[in-house]
């Protein structure tokens, strides 16, 4: 298993049924690939939709129907179509159980940075900022470095999404919470010791007597 | 009281240098005729309130083509790398906003509300040079209303009165839009007669939609 | 013509073709029957309907379709219903072109008190203070005195609905406009002189070279 | 996950004391069988945030009747004089809200804004310890969020889901509680299969509804 499709599936594992969630563009879509048959998750898209699901028979897409990144998708029954405002009301409000997004930096208070290089990439926060605003948990689903370099650091350079402390920090290599005291090492990948884990940080790691491993399908 | 009129006609009355807000997200629900048309008349100046700005030759993409926005109040330009490129050339001024404050400074400024007092982006660069208001012993960002001299709409179904229907993510930020520019001019799928849209599906009330964009000759 | 009707019959003179309308219940509801034929006005009741037409054909009611005051009522063609935050999101919006509401009191400041007296009538203020801050134009109908007491006054002595100055006041008396300079007498019903309406009236009423009669039939 | 149950199963949720936030206007719209089983299972010490209180024996007026509210947090009251004697006698605290304030801090509570900006009741007993914000030199009253324990709600059509939709003047302030209760229980005049309400027609998503009312007996 390759190392995007290790991190959605041990990220799927945190979502409960009937949770309202929503996943962002790249790696956290894959975590709907993982989610047990029979358990009904509600994934929003925050263009307007509660219930997407992969377009998965051809020729059946319409023009009006669309993920955020504007690509055609479709919905499960009992799927609900609204307006931006009311979209966002869902995610302020605290009405999504789980947001899972991409990161490009994690500090030792959880915070994350994910919307900007200044002077290199401005895309745009487009929605991150109120989905770690205003999720009830909020879970970072990315590589645990970039290109050799950690990206879960004591304090991000990058400029930050929010402020808040997001609930889960989910990589190849390990599952870490932010809490009150720092970064808490949860589990770690197969094959993969807490002395990696370390080694691949720059932030410090709070490492209990026992890491126990993902229990994830190699 | 006819607001029915042509593309031409509609699109007349927005002088150069005009504010726009127009609906859509990644180009799905956007007026797509009426920025066309904005296009072939030449319109420049402009400032543009709009969710994204598209791809590049595509929605809202073809105003940034045409080197037509002077000023761009967006959540997101990831996917259009000329919106980008005019930005750090300082060709086109660019002011980022969260999605949801977005939508709802939008709202506020349709709604008559004074602003917006959101949790998102206090402590972040977008709180730079903004006021905050505790309440209750939490802090929250006041963002501004927005409102324009136009909004550009897209609806799925309009009745000759100007009463608008939506479809699917086409909605987005199409209604809170409408509620929002000092002159609304909508442009729709179909036009239906008076009547044939029921009260539950009116989205957009005719009271507040000027013009209405004729079928395609 | 009685009082009440002569005050609507002027009022609705005030009303233009495809202006969005609210009336109060009671007096202002009369307003209704004198907007000429083949003027379209919108009317809204406040819980959440614009297009509001009194029910005019029998046993053609819903319990899901009332006016403001919780009575059956009717629609034209083109109406559209909506929730209570829409409903005044068009008041305060701005979207609404006239509010005729009644009135106990108005002052030289051309402020309305029309909600409660306390310690005997507490009705609450529903949405009158939503529609005196948000509509375009505040058109207050009343009657002029009340038991013989002026209610157009130099202050007002029970609580304000708004601060801020309504536009038009009308009576079975006279038509008053509040300015920045204070009240100016307008014009007078038939049959009454301007000397009667300064008997009539407590605040200082600014009364012009000749002030005209209403156009209203008798 | 299922979530329809009796209606007693329902309100055996509800605890003395809770705060609640029911839908209608006038009684138009508002869950009149979760009302009369409050009644019937004799619920005391409630906090209830309605529009009005319709009249006696009528909607929430039977509430009113019982002696069941100590806390009312409405806009109107003036066409039921049971609450206003039970206001001026002190049995019930009454605090009035302009309707327009009231949904809007409703909506505020339910979708995690800070509060209302609002020129509503600027200057008035309305402002009376409360804060303002200015906002461009214009004076804004601060109105604070609502929440409640519970929202009771009435829908005309559900599906098994908990999916919503409301007709005509019986809609009101259904949609934006049904927002901000921390527990959502609805009743519906008809519960029909998933997939019968699409997904236009939805006004309130089946994720925040709890609780739904079953069909009479």
């Amino acid at each position: 298993m390759d190392t995007k499709n290790l991190i959605a599936q041990r990220v799927a594992q945190e979502l409960k049924a009937g949770d309202l969630v929503n996943l962002g563009i790249g790696l956290p879509t894959l975590v709907a690939n993982y989610v047990p048959a029979g358990t009904q998750i509600f994934f929003q898209s925050e263009n307007g939709v509660i219930g997407m699901k992969p377009l998965d028979i051809p020729n059946t897409s319409s023009d009006s129907l669309t993920d955020a990144g504007g690509m055609p998708t479709s919905v499960i029954p009992g799927a609900a179509a609204f307006d931006s405002v009311a979209s966002f009301g869902f995610i302020r409000g605290g009405h999504l159980a789980v947001t899972v997004l991409g990161g490009l930096q994690v500090d030792e208070a959880g915070q994350l940075a994910n919307w900007m290089v200044p002077g290199k990439m401005v895309p745009g926060m487009g929605g991150a900022m109120d989905l770690v605003s205003g999720a009830k948990r909020v879970i970072v689903a990315m590589t645990h470095t970039a290109k050799g370099a950690p990206k879960i650091l004591k304090a991000c350079t990058l400029p930050l999404t929010s402020v808040r402390r997001v609930a889960l920090i989910v990589t190849e290599m390990a599952v870490i919470e932010p809490t009150e005291d720092g970064l808490m090492l949860r589990e770690v990948a197969p094959g993969v010791t807490v002395d990696d884990v370390l080694a691949a940080t720059e932030a410090r790691l709070i490492v209990g007597e026992s890491t126990p491993t993902m229990a994830v399908a190699a | 009281m006819c607001k029915v009129c042509s593309l031409s006609r509609a699109v007349d009355q927005i002088p150069n240098g005009a504010s726009l807000l127009i609906g859509g997200f990644m180009g799905v629900g956007s007026p797509h005729r009426l920025i066309d048309e904005l296009v072939k008349q030449g319109k420049r100046d402009l400032t543009v309130i709009i969710n994204d700005t598209a791809r590049p030759d595509f929605g809202v993409g073809k105003l940034v083509d045409a080197k037509a926005i002077r000023r761009l109040v967006t959540s997101h330009i990831g996917l259009n790398p000329e919106t980008q490129r005019q930005m750090l050339a300082g060709e086109m001024e660019v002011d980022l906003v969260p999605q949801g404050t977005l939508a709802e400074r939008i709202r506020a400024g349709g709604t008559g509300l004074g602003g917006v007092l959101t949790r998102t982006g206090v402590g972040t660069v977008v709180a730079e040079g903004k006021s905050t208001v505790d309440v209750d012993g939490e802090t929250f960002l006041l963002e501004r209303p927005l409102v324009a001299d136009f909004s550009l709409i897209r609806a799925w179904r309009a009745d000759h009165l100007g009463n608008l229907q939506y479809e699917l993510t086409a909605r987005n930020f199409n209604p809170a839009m409408a509620m929002a520019g000092a002159t609304v001019i909508a442009e729709a799928g179909e036009i239906v007669p008076v009547g044939m849209i029921a009260p539950d599906q009116v989205e957009t009330v005719s009271v507040v939609v000027d013009t209405l964009v004729s079928r395609e000759d």
